[in-house]
């Protein structure tokens, strides 16, 4: 199909343009957007199951629901909202404009790449109404319990979420391959890597630890397929003992764990785009950053087995993972601190994108330092499989996931649809998420000292918990409250997409080469000009200039051929 | 874009030594009865046929740093994978 | 917050976590304090240009990175010697290091812990041995050794008073060990998911005096044997 | 607006699918059926006329026929005298679930009269006829349902791993020591866990290995269900459920019943329970040990084998319960010295050797007397305490 | 494809890695994280399972060592057909590629007696571990040689229509090397030891 590019890039029909589109930043959309729903499905599943745990005598929610609704909110909030928003939604839209390509490296692979992601979130909803239900075996489906219908009454649902699984894997599996090309291949003139912004820099990481941790898994749900479908007997302990339930374990974590890092990873580089943008001071430390999180990366794939210290390992192994595992927390601790010194000295612009990146960082030093908690593995054997576990993840998740994906939704909002979203109203759904987040999650850190396991659908059984009902009244009231907060959002967001005040093309004065495009963008990004990149990403207040930032490059007009 | 001149091993003769190196293979799983030799054996026989197919016929030999990392990470990652698995079954071996 | 701990082995959990605790409490504040009073104090008004104060940026990285390697070293070192002590103890050096012991088989089943006691010989597969559901009995200040293993899905034997928690997984079993310093009967949770009623799958831990052990295994098994 | 197409189309979608999952029942129920009376309100009537048709069209279409002319033949006698044991075991089930009252000794006639003679057919005959009013059928055991709902939520947390979601021995678990495998060489171990239904016994019939009552009285005390669960059966998997309160065994009893509600409805008011007798002082007597090694390998070597000179019971004995491919489930005989006592005490081996443990090969020697069994008794006494001391040759499975 | 073509010819390759063939090279790497692990689990079983080499006497490594040498033919007439492609002797390009999917079809329908022939001595995949890992790896790889079949296919079919697809040759012949590679690693797992 001829490609001309003209004002709106209007080639094909209707269809071709809008629904199957190949434009990077139509398809970031489209996940951005698939992924808020899934949040919102997942938030209102947690509600219910949460309300469940506040009052267990009122019969919410049964044994069998109350399972498979945690389960469905695990797998939604890691598998279709963290992944398709932040490598997804951003990725698709940031890195071409970012890296100043008119497009992704393969277009076509782009766009299946969505609608697979999109078969795929059908795939795991429809599992909702299967015969038995949902899945009701934890996110992480250990094996016996998942692969044998006996067990849970779960007999299409685990199927299906397999296969929605290996579905989702696929997309990112193909987006990945794209960012990877296009951050290699496709950059401006004088980018050179060490001057790529930070979110880039943390997108691929993010691409590459994925490629790179996805196999196994895949291998493990073909072979669970195989274990569910036909009978044979890869995780299910037979008479004579054939079968390893532990080795679901390992296939699944040695993806795991890079996976958390794939999905922490690029809401931090959003962090860092955000602070330096707002406090209009140069990202301090780059270098020491982006080593840093290679470090990271590098680590994280010999730290999987801290999951499984009290799982039936051989003891021998779980001292080399728990050393491992604390020293991954110093890549985090210099990154940490190098966020820390940029702040100091800005001159920040307190805009609702800048609080929530802010609350995002906060959170996430909480989160990085109690996983020093979990890493220990004598601590471990008291506080594996507590609600500790489940705080933990929940600030690391949170930081990235929700505040870190808001931050960059108010940022490049103006990029996106041309208009800004209304700053009170945000101001308001950032201090009011922060406090209410941390009035949802803080108690359950305690609720875990106390010893209290995770995924029980009512503590009243217990005496040394009973006493603890009142953490789940408060834990339950905040989270009610969090979730309603979102309706500001969704009302800012698509109230603002038709009737916000019109921005320019550079409304934070921000200097990554995606200001100098339209906003929105045309297609092709940048018309009949095309970058060429001078200086760093982050020359904020340069002494001697009368502007407070230098731009990273400037658009050349060039005579395009077609 | 025939931007590199692509100078271009002799294949049929690696072609050659792959064919000899698999007969042998074979031969080493049928003659050699130690287990744990017969193994390793076979897999250094493997190892050296694989690398002889990605240096020549897949120019891995005029590939830039960046495609060889690619292919050497994620074989670093499966070794790595086996040893973490390995203590575990250690106690229950039976060859 | 932690309940109340009553095995030998329970002060290096608490202890770890004590000393984890206070390091990253002294991480937290420290790290919120910059971050707040940056934010405060170099807002737009109050310091409307931006002053680059700082050197490169290893200078100021190595102090900082040094204390935080040595808290991990600190965090690495406890962890790892209370690992050995706890978990990484074979059978028979157990028996050896202490006099008597008490031997009990313990099988997760989906929703109840089933006990297999040795019976009065304290020997295993002998002809009074007996098997009682989600009920415990120990003496106190003697060594228990459990065999943990399962029947159908993986379970998880949690008794937060004893800072013990072990998986159960089905066809493996793994040989753990506490011993009770205080009488009382405390309760036994499972902490991994194993289906509907995980949440009641609920077992007495009950420790009682050496006496009270004698009769109450007299009553159980005694009847067997010929006396 | 361009731009609101590719938003709309990701919005819309899954909204909707949203608002469905929200309006759909989530429950994927695995629980245990529950039970209610009303089901069998109607199959109570037709249990009877069916029993009583089965009995009907056996007599009219196979034996009549025959009598009528084959009367001399060899194998018209032989198939006569086949069908007539069919029908004596329908009159036998027949027997079993109708109540104790007067009509059973009219079966008990029935079954002793000489099979053949047209008088005894005219008979067989009238009787069902007289059978046919459902008037004088007693209503023994009522389930209340508040009782029966607890009872379930206990049997699925405790009781269906072994005992099957619809109570019929076929466990979830697949632990070995638990399940019979089909090429199953038994131990003592692998039991079947009892089937509370009845449908896997081969006469359809709800039986218990351990009570005491009469055994051909209805199928078990309930005292004997509770001493059951809450002891255990030591030997075997079944655990002792000690920390149950009273009235939580009481619901679980009830649950159990409902398995085979009619059986338990119109079971027996006052089955006649059996005591047996105080053990003498004298049980480790050396007379008696001698007289009981005696009485030993005349009556019980054969099953339960020679273990004072280190032959273990065989393994071909089979039990009256079939597993789902109809093959009988092979059963190991106790080995006295190195297993336990199922029933904890050893005054209840008094109870197993004189009543026998119905639908195993254990037969009831009434004919023993109290001597004679207490000499056995003492014997084995002695067997146990030889293994204890490690003295019996013993090899290690 | 040709929009992508369109937009970078201006950028060019700032790797200097034609995009195609380093896209190839990183689905690969994807690749051999995924063989690993299969290979990998399937090596622990055969630590952990004492029958392991009594069923793995029943497979048939003839069939297997003939597989064998048809993949390795097939590797190298595939990067002939590159070399003609760098010579522009399109005619001799066409032939090699005809060759490779010839062999490649060889090696599936040997891999399909082979498969019958288990099945009817009733050694089916739910027989024992062995069995399984043996039917999922070499049917996973059996797949991926259909779907390197396919891609040599399409790139013969445009040779033919004479579009001078040299980068697709290139990179189809980069799939199947791999496929080649992964079957050297499973024929002696399987067939030898």
């Amino acid at each position: 199909m001829e490609h001309t590019i003209d004002e709106h890039g209007s080639h094909g029909g209707f269809v071709s343009r809008y629904v199957f589109s190949q434009d990077h930043k139509v398809i970031g959309l489209q996940y951005l957007i698939t992924g808020l729903i899934m949040a919102l499905l997942g938030g209102i599943i947690a509600v219910i199951f949460r309300s469940q745990l506040a009052w267990p005598n009122r019969e919410v929610l049964s044994p069998e629901a109350y399972n498979s609704f945690v389960t469905m909110h695990g797998t939604l909030m890691v598998f279709w909202v963290a992944m398709p928003v932040l490598i997804g939604g951003f990725g698709n839209f940031c890195i071409p404009l970012m890296i100043g390509a008119r497009d992704m490296a393969f277009p076509t692979l782009n766009m299946l790449s969505y609608w697979t992601f999109f078969l795929s979130s059908i795939v795991i909803l429809v599992s909702f109404f299967v015969p038995g239900g949902a899945v009701s075996a934890g996110w992480t489906a250990y094996a016996p319990l998942s692969v044998d219908a006996r067990f849970t009454g779960v007999n299409w649902g685990m199927s299906l979420w397999l296969v929605a699984l290996i579905l989702e894997f696929a997309s990112m599996l193909m987006g990945g391959v794209n960012y990877i090309t296009t951050i290699f291949n496709l950059r401006a003139k004088g980018l050179t890597l060490m001057r790529l912004p930070m979110l880039v820099w943390m997108e691929m990481i993010a691409a590459v630890l994925f490629m790179f941790s996805v196999g196994p898994l895949i291998a493990g749900g073909g072979l669970a397929l195989l274990d569910k479908s036909i009978g044979t007997h890869f995780f299910r302990v037979t008479a004579e003992g054939q079968g390893d339930p532990v080795l679901w374990q390992h296939l699944f974590w040695f993806f795991g764990h890079p996976e958390v890092y794939v999905v922490l990873i690029p809401g931090l580089g959003i962090i860092a785009e955000v602070i330096t943008a707002c406090g209009r001071k140069a990202l301090h430390g780059y270098k020491a950053i982006v080593y840093s999180t290679i470090a990271a990366g590098v680590l994280s794939f010999v730290v999987w087995a801290h999951h499984m210290f009290v799982a039936g390992l051989n003891p021998l192994l779980a001292v080399g993972f728990s050393i491992t595992t604390i020293l991954i927390s110093i890549p985090f601790f210099i990154l940490s601190v190098a966020f820390g010194l940029t702040l100091w000295g800005g001159s920040i612009r307190i805009t609702s994108s800048f609080l929530f990146a802010l609350g995002g960082y906060l959170i996430f030093i909480i989160g990085g330092v109690t996983g020093l908690f979990l890493g220990a593995q004598t601590a471990d054997i008291y506080l594996h499989d507590t609600y500790f576990v489940v705080a933990h993840f929940h600030y690391t998740f949170f930081s990235s996931i929700i505040m870190g994906t808001i931050a960059g939704i108010y940022h490049w909002f103006p990029k996106m649809f041309g208009r800004k979203m209304n700053e009170t109203l945000g101001k308001v759904h950032a201090v009011g998420t922060f406090i209410f987040y941390n009035l949802f999650a803080f108690p359950l850190f305690f609720l875990g000292l106390a010893g209290h396991p995770r995924r029980y659908s009512s503590a009243l059984e217990y005496d040394f918990l009973a006493k603890y009902q009142w953490i789940h009244h408060l834990a339950t009231g905040a989270a009610i409250i969090l979730v309603a907060l979102q309706i500001i959002f969704i009302y800012n967001f698509f109230k603002s997409m038709f009737t916000g005040e019109k921005a320019e093309k550079n409304p934070w004065r921000a200097t990554t080469l995606e200001w100098l495009a339209e906003s929105p963008p045309v297609h092709g990004n940048w018309g009949n000009a095309s970058p060429v990149v001078e200086n760093g990403p982050y020359e904020y207040s340069v002494e001697g200039d009368s502007d407070d930032f230098r731009p990273q490059g400037k658009l050349i007009p060039t005579h395009v051929k077609h | 874009m025939e931007d590199h001149t692509e100078h271009h091993p002799n294949y049929v003769l690696i072609w050659f030594i792959l064919v000899i190196l698999t007969i042998i293979s074979i031969l080493i799983g049928k003659y050699i009865d130690n287990h744990v030799l017969k193994v390793t054996l076979l897999f250094v026989n493997a190892a050296i046929k694989a690398v002889l197919v990605a240096l020549n016929f897949m120019h891995l030999k005029f590939e830039k740093v960046v495609v060889i990392s690619l292919v050497v990470v994620p074989l670093t990652l499966f070794i790595l994978l086996i040893f973490g698995l390995m203590p575990d079954t250690l106690s229950t071996i039976k060859w | 917050m932690l309940p109340e701990n009553i095995s030998t082995f329970g002060h290096l959990v608490d202890n770890l976590i004590l000393i984890i605790f206070v390091i990253t409490l002294m991480v937290t504040v420290l790290a919120f304090g910059i971050i707040i009073y940056a934010v405060i104090r170099y807002n737009r008004n109050s310091n409307p240009h931006t002053t680059y104060k700082f050197g490169p940026f290893i200078s100021k990285i190595i102090y900082l990175d040094a204390a935080m390697i040595v808290f991990d070293l600190i965090i690495a070192y406890a962890s790892v010697s209370g690992w050995a002590h706890v978990i990484m103890r074979s059978r028979s050096d157990l028996i050896s290091e202490h006099k008597e012991y008490v031997d009990v088989r313990i099988i997760g089943r989906q929703f109840f812990w089933s006990f297999n006691y040795a019976g009065l010989d304290n020997k295993m597969d002998t002809n009074d041995d007996f098997i009682i559901a989600n009920k415990l009995v120990v003496p106190i200040d003697t060594l228990v050794l459990l065999n943990l293993t399962s029947g159908d899905v993986i379970h998880s034997f949690f008794a937060p008073h004893l800072r013990l928690k072990y998986d159960a997984i089905p066809g493996r079993s793994m040989d753990v060990w506490f011993k009770a310093t205080k009488t009382g009967s405390y309760e036994i949770a499972c902490a991994e998911l194993c289906g509907a009623e995980h949440y009641r799958m609920k077992a007495k831990l009950e420790i009682v005096t050496k006496e009270q052990y004698k009769s109450w295994l007299n009553e159980r098994s005694g009847a067997l044997s010929v006396r | 607006m361009s731009k609101l197409f590719p938003l709309g189309i990701t919005i819309i979608i899954p909204l909707g699918v949203i608002f469905l999952i929200l309006s759909f029942p989530l429950t994927s129920n695995t629980g245990p059926k529950s039970f209610d009376p009303k089901v069998f309100q109607t199959d109570e009537i037709e249990l009877l006329t069916a029993k009583i048709s089965e009995v009907d069209s056996l007599l009219t279409d196979s034996i009549l026929p025959i009598l009528a002319d084959l009367k001399g033949s060899k194998e018209g006698a032989d198939k006569l005298e086949q069908n007539m044991m069919k029908m004596k075991a329908e009159l036998a089930n027949f027997k079993h679930i109708l109540p104790k009252g007067q009509n059973n000794n009219k079966i008990d006639e029935l079954l002793a009269l000489v099979p053949g003679d047209q008088a005894w057919l005219d008979e067989i005959q009238d009787f069902i006829l007289l059978q046919s009013s459902l008037n004088n059928l007693k209503i023994r055991w009522e389930p209340d349902i508040q009782r029966v709902q607890k009872g379930q939520r206990m049997y699925k947390q405790l009781c269906m791993t072994c005992h099957g979601k619809n109570g019929d021995g076929v466990p979830v678990t697949p632990e070995k020591s638990v399940t019979v495998p089909a090429d199953a060489e038994s131990s003592v171990l692998q039991v079947r866990p009892r089937d509370f239904t009845g449908i896997t016994h081969k006469d359809k019939k709800v039986v218990f290995k351990f009570i005491s009552t009469e055994r051909e009285y209805s199928p078990a005390l309930e005292d004997d269900l509770r001493n059951t669960i809450k002891s255990g059966l030591p030997g075997s998997p079944m655990p002792g459920f000690t920390s149950l309160s009273q009235e939580e065994i009481d619901a679980l009893v009830d649950y159990i019943k409902t398995f085979a509600y009619l059986t338990w409805k119109y079971g027996n008011v006052n089955p006649k329970v059996y005591v047996s007798p105080k053990p003498p002082h004298d049980l480790e007597a050396k007379v008696r040990i001698d007289k009981g090694r005696q009485a030993y390998l005349t009556l019980c070597m054969a099953c339960h084998g020679d273990i004072e000179n280190g032959k273990d019971p065989e393994k071909d004995k089979t039990v009256d319960w079939v597993d789902s491919s109809g093959k009988p489930i092979p059963i190991m005989p106790r080995n006295f010295a190195f297993e336990p006592l199922k029933k904890g005490k050893f005054q209840e081996l008094f109870n197993s050797i004189r009543l026998g443990i119905q639908g195993t090969p254990m037969p009831s020697n009434p004919s023993l007397s109290d001597e004679d069994t207490w000499d056995i008794i003492s014997y084995i006494l002695h067997l146990r305490k030889m293994a204890n001391e490690g003295k019996l040759p013993h090899k290690k499975n | 494809m040709s929009s992508y073509a369109e937009i970078t010819r201006e950028d060019g390759e700032s790797t200097g890695i034609p995009s195609p063939r380093l896209a190839m090279w990183v689905f690969l790497s994807s690749e051999i994280v995924l063989f690993g692990g299969l290979i990998g689990s399937c090596i622990l079983f055969r630590l952990t399972y004492e029958k392991w080499a009594e069923y793995a006497a029943h497979v048939n490594s003839m069939i297997g060592s003939i597989n064998t040498l048809a993949l390795l033919t097939s590797s190298l007439t595939v990067v002939l057909a590159h070399k003609m492609v760098q010579n522009r002797n399109y005619k001799a390009v066409n032939i090699f590629l005809a060759i490779t999917i010839l062999l490649g079809l060889l090696f599936l329908v040997l891999k399909g007696i082979e498969y019958s022939g288990e099945i009817h001595h009733g050694y089916t995949i739910l027989k024992g571990p062995f069995w399984a890992f043996y039917f999922g790896i070499t049917g996973l790889h059996a797949l991926h040689v259909l779907v390197g079949i396919i891609l040599n296919a399409i790139v013969l079919m445009l040779s033919l229509r004479n579009k001078r697809p040299q980068s697709f040759v290139e990179n189809s012949g980069l799939y199947w090397h791999f496929v080649d590679v992964v079957w050297i690693f499973v024929f002696p797992l399987f067939y030898l030891s």
